[in-house]
């Protein structure tokens, strides 16, 4: 953990070390809650907006205050608990989504000088993370005892494979290039390169890395586990109250740290082209919104892909594409 | 766990396979309304299809035999709710053979004219679904935002934007104004534009095609056996129409192609219907020019039924007041001749034929309404084999089922 | 309307083939064939192979008490069929016994006569033989009566309560 | 499409500029319902029940001939009436409709010789119980004058005089009716 400014320096070294961690953690995740919130509030406003709704106008001014009505009404909601669910499972399931799609925030260096857990394995850790976030929804699937769920978890599960794998790849040319698994490292060696971002000389792996992450993230045109039209709801179609708003947040960290992720590989990081006095995270945080903004404006525009098809794109195409811009990556580091 | 699984078994109690039965309905999203599907499923591809219906059975057909001529056209506005005035005219067409009678000639063009209204409308609410289903959202709402507009135009045409009863036996009820037809033109002017949007959202997209090419074809022949018919049969190659084939209203009058598909599969119905669009659009602008020929014309034929013959299931009331006018003596009202009619429309869901027998009463004897949708769901099984549950979704939005419509 | 004229060689060829079969043949608004049970399923077949490939339709009538004309049975089993190449349309109208209500199926000509007949059976109560599923489909499985025939009553005098609703009460019950 | 617009996605980013196209300069096609837009229905609307006061007589103008009782195909309409011995002329006791029953088509104001009853173009009505949508004929009466009080006058319902239909079809009074 690497502190504030320079006058505060002294203030801080004086809370103990644990205690410092503890209250950082707090604020990241209360910034990331908000952002979460807020992005959901973003979505269905901008939804509204290209498609000349309105979107949510009721509660305090344009409807600024709608996702904490949304908690709020979640929260008062009964948690039903169907009868002949696994009921540990069921229970700790939307825990184990939420928990995996949320840690990955912390490893994120959100500036130069703000990261809460500067890993040296950083990138594979939060691929881990990604990968077991799955696993909330896989056990949903099964613990709920509804069919329409058990199909939403086995599609979950065959999607995070054969993604995953693409991903990885992606990401690994961009280790490639910039010699570490630490993301910190990542972004200076990115400051370094002749063109500051990663993205003009990896445009395939960044294609590759996004239609990744709207696969991982369950997302328009991959939302194959929650279909609506198909499987209702799929994986958390029994869920109700707070456990529903779980897998809700989950999805929408989910994003964030997918687009966090995409942020620091390909696009820079922090770095911007100036420095902007008082506003460390700014650059960080448009880069991050305009990524966002992506998310939701794919979903307005596009139709859904079938299971077989996904899969098909994913091991076809994805995965190709991703070992053939790995190899040319590594012919061109070591040769050039 | 054996309750995901169920072991089906074959003759001799030797389990053969395990299949995964699926409920699918009554109140899913995406089967448009209370169609219920079960399913057995070999992972996620659909092994056996069973479609159950009569969630929403009325018994317009019973009910029918019990209320007068007039009468019964309100019963039709609730059987393709999405298109009710297709309905209205398909009723009022079996009557009006059976009377013989032909309505005025501004009433077979105003006739038209709300008829092509209820095909964009429906053919609107059906891309919306069918989008929808596959995902395209933003389709969805562009869609309404047009079908609005259209029943905005029919609220003012006769005062209810979905179950209209705006046809009558021998004719119309009202005639249009001038406000309705300048409203329409404009309508008619800036509604290909529209369909633009939709056709750059989902036409060329690649995602859009690989969920439509390849899916549920069904080649002419079989199209024929299946009894499908409207777009579905068109899509498939075979240009029947019954607005070319056995002209009604003011068919005979305008000039419209039929627009057929090659390969019979989910997009080349999705072409059909929106070339039917276009030519919706056309026959519009056209039956608006020539209402100009026929301005001051009445819309009711001469020998109209009034809308009050008497109807057995009343208790006898006393005999109204005899009065000078058409309506007011009893002896003059037509009396319906014994007999049976057979008529049939392109409504804009397919092929709705209307069989009406009676027996010289005020109400007929025998009604028995044939809905596309009813046909169309029972050939679900069939094209339904051999695809996945996403397909399904498709497949039962490239029919353009309306559960009102099936049900009756 | 001359549909009988353009039949003509149709007809005769028809009455000849059918003689045994074809009761009357009139012209209404389309061309009727009344043929009689006994062989309607070869006529109806020799009609598709003639080019009526399309079954528009296929109903039950029930005329009990039906006054203004004298019909031979209770009920009448109507199909209309219509030529896409000619554009013809006709109309095979098959009476059949009050007693003894059942029909040949024609499933195996058209697929589409499957729920048709499944309705017919449903509202009117007649059986057709050969059909590969004959359930009631808009109707309840274990409902009671034929609701289209004219002796079903539109109201009933007294509400008597559907039997599928009354175990289902008691097994809920039961389970709590 | 060949295969250069294939690998570049071109008609996939032709839809996603069509979507950002509608959100940055297409305007809301969306009301703010009730508060800020108010919902005028076209004339002839066919909404709630009334029956028209004749302004001579503070009564209703039904002359109870029962036309409206048999025309309609939800027969939630109820009349009843007694005969005054001296004048023969029948009064109307009892007028019931029941909303709820209603199938909104209009034939009733069509058939009705004198106009006395209206489907008046009053759509926002509500009722948490079913009597409130149960009106009797005081409802009804009020019902006409909540809503004329805000309507232009002369008043006169499409349904009263159908356009285009014939005149001879129409009974004497209807014919030369103007509104009210």
């Amino acid at each position: 953990m690497e502190g504030g400014s320079e006058g505060m320096s002294d203030i801080i070294a004086q809370i103990p070390y644990p205690l410092l961690v503890f209250i950082v953690a707090f604020i990241l995740v209360n910034i990331a809650l908000f952002h979460v919130a807020y992005l959901t509030y973003a979505e269905r406003k901008i939804i509204a907006r290209m498609q000349q709704r309105l979107g949510p106008n009721r509660v305090g001014p344009r409807g600024l205050l709608q996702p904490i009505a949304d908690v709020l009404k979640l929260l008062q909601k009964e948690d039903i608990i169907p009868n002949n669910v696994d009921k540990s499972v069921f229970k700790i399931a939307p825990l184990i989504s939420l928990v995996c799609a949320g840690t990955g925030v912390s490893l994120i260096p959100l500036w130069e000088k703000f990261v809460l857990s500067n890993l040296n394995v950083g990138l594979l850790f939060i691929l881990a993370l990604s990968s077991l976030s799955a696993y909330g929804v896989i056990l949903s699937g099964w613990a709920s005892n509804s069919r329409y769920a058990l199909l939403g978890g086995l599609r979950s599960s065959a999607q995070v494979i054969s993604y995953e794998i693409a991903m990885s790849l992606a990401l690994l040319s961009v280790v490639l290039m910039a010699g570490s698994f630490n993301l910190q490292d990542i972004v200076k060696a990115q400051v370094a390169s002749p063109f500051k971002v990663y993205l003009i000389p990896q445009v395939v792996a960044f294609f590759v890395f996004m239609v990744c992450a709207l696969a991982e993230t369950n997302r328009v045109p991959f939302d194959l586990p929650e279909a609506e039209t198909e499987l209702v709801a799929g994986y958390f179609v029994e869920y109700s109250g707070i456990r529903f708003a779980l897998f809700y947040l989950a999805e929408y960290f989910g994003m964030v740290v997918m687009s966090a992720l995409a942020v620091t590989c390909f696009l820079g990081g922090y770095a911007g082209p100036f420095e902007v006095p008082g506003l460390p995270f700014i650059w960080f945080l448009l880069k991050l919104y305009v990524l966002l903004f992506f998310y939701i404006w794919v979903r307005a525009t596009l139709p859904r892909y079938r299971y077989d098809q996904l899969m098909g794109l994913g091991w076809k195409v994805l995965i190709p594409l991703a070992l053939a811009n790995l190899f040319v990556t590594a012919f061109l580091k070591l040769y050039l | 766990m054996s309750l995901y699984v169920e072991v089906v078994k074959n003759g001799n109690g030797k389990s053969e396979s395990e299949y995964f039965t699926i409920n699918m309905g009554p109140h899913h999203p995406s089967t448009h309304g209370v169609l219920r599907l079960v399913l057995e499923l070999d992972g996620e591809t659909i092994v056996k299809c069973d479609p159950r219906i009569g969630y929403l059975h009325r018994g317009v057909e019973k009910l029918a035999e019990h209320l007068n001529y007039n009468q019964t056209i309100v019963l039709s506005d609730r059987l393709d709710y999405i298109a009710s005035a297709a309905n209205n005219i398909a009723f009022c067409l079996a009557f009006e053979k059976l009377l013989g009678i032909t309505p005025p000639r501004r009433a077979r063009l105003i006739r038209t004219i709300v008829n092509e209204m209820a095909r964009i409308s429906s053919h609107l609410l059906w891309l919306a679904t069918h989008a929808l289903d596959i995902g395209a959202m933003t389709v969805f709402l562009y869609c309404f935002r047009d079908r609005e507009w259209l029943l905005s135009i029919f609220e003012k045409v006769c005062g209810a934007r979905l179950t209209h009863s705006y046809v009558r036996v021998g004719g119309v009820r009202l005639d249009f104004t001038q406000e309705i037809i300048d409203e329409l033109r404009r309508f008619t002017e800036e509604f290909p534009q529209r369909i633009l949007d939709y056709e750059t959202l989902i036409d060329v997209n690649r995602i859009w095609l690989k969920r439509t090419r390849g899916v549920a074809v069904v080649d002419a022949e079989t199209a024929i056996n299946l009894g499908l018919t409207g777009p579905v049969l068109r899509g498939s190659g075979v240009p029947y129409d019954v607005r070319k084939f056995r002209p009604y209203d003011a068919y005979d009058e305008v000039e419209f192609e039929v627009p057929v598909g090659e390969r019979g599969d989910t997009y080349d119905r999705y072409k059909v219907r929106m070339k039917e669009l276009h030519q919706s659009n056309w026959i519009i602008k056209q039956c608006l020019d020539k209402l100009k020929e026929v301005e001051g014309e009445p819309v009711l034929a001469e020998g109209a039924p009034d809308l009050l013959l008497p109807s057995r299931i009343r208790e006898p009331e006393p005999k109204p007041h005899p009065k000078k006018g058409f309506i007011f003596t009893g002896k003059e009202l037509p009396v319906v001749p014994p007999g049976e009619a057979f008529a049939s429309i392109e409504s804009p869901k397919g092929e709705l034929a209307v069989y009406v027998v009676s027996d010289g009463g005020p109400n007929p004897w025998r009604l028995r309404i044939r809905t596309p949708s009813f046909v169309h769901i029972s050939a679900i099984p069939e094209l339904a084999k051999g695809h996945m549950i996403a397909d399904l979704v498709a497949i039962i939005g490239t029919l353009d089922v309306v559960l009102g419509d099936c049900d009756r | 309307m001359g549909l009988l004229e353009i039949a003509m060689d149709f007809l005769a060829e028809l009455r000849e083939k059918f003689s045994k079969v074809v009761l009357e043949v009139l012209e209404k608004d389309a061309l009727t064939i009344v043929c009689q049970r006994e062989g309607s399923l070869e006529l109806i077949s020799y009609l598709k192979e003639k080019g009526f490939k399309h079954l528009i339709d296929l109903c039950g009538v029930d005329y009990q008490g039906y006054k203004s004309e004298k019909k031979p049975e209770r009920f009448e089993v109507v199909y209309h069929l219509y030529n896409l190449d000619e554009k013809k349309l006709i109309r095979v109208k098959v009476p059949i016994p009050e007693n003894d209500a059942w029909q040949y199926s024609v499933t195996g000509l058209w697929k589409t006569a499957n729920w048709f007949e499944r309705e017919c059976y449903d509202m009117f109560g007649i059986v057709f033989k050969g059909h590969p599923d004959l359930r009631r489909l808009l109707m309840p499985e274990d409902w009671e009566g034929y609701p289209l025939r004219k002796d079903y009553p539109l109201f009933l005098t007294e509400e008597n309560e559907w039997k599928g609703y009354k175990e289902f009460l008691e097994s809920v019950r039961g389970a709590k | 499409m060949n295969l250069l617009q294939k690998i570049l996605l071109i008609e996939i980013w032709k839809g996603l500029f069509l979507t950002l196209k509608k959100m940055l300069f297409e305007r809301f096609v969306t009301i703010q319902y009730p508060e800020k837009d108010k919902v005028i229905p076209a004339p002839g609307f066919r909404g709630r029940h009334a029956l028209v006061r004749d302004p001579n007589t503070g009564d209703t103008l039904c002359i109870a001939c029962m036309r409206c009782v048999r025309v309609c195909p939800s027969q939630c309409i109820k009349v009843e009436y007694e005969v005054d011995k001296e004048t023969n002329k029948r009064r109307v006791v009892k007028y019931e409709i029941e909303a709820l029953r209603c199938v909104y088509c209009g034939y009733c104001e069509e058939v009705c010789p004198v106009n006395a009853i209206v489907l008046t173009e009053f759509f926002e009505y509500v009722g948490f119980t079913r009597d409130e949508l149960f009106f009797t004929k005081e409802k009804l009466l009020a019902n006409w004058d909540e809503f004329i009080a805000k309507a232009k006058r002369p008043y006169l319902n499409p349904f009263w005089k159908p356009r285009g239909i014939p005149e001879k079809f129409l009974p004497a009074r209807k014919r030369n009716f103007t509104g009210v």
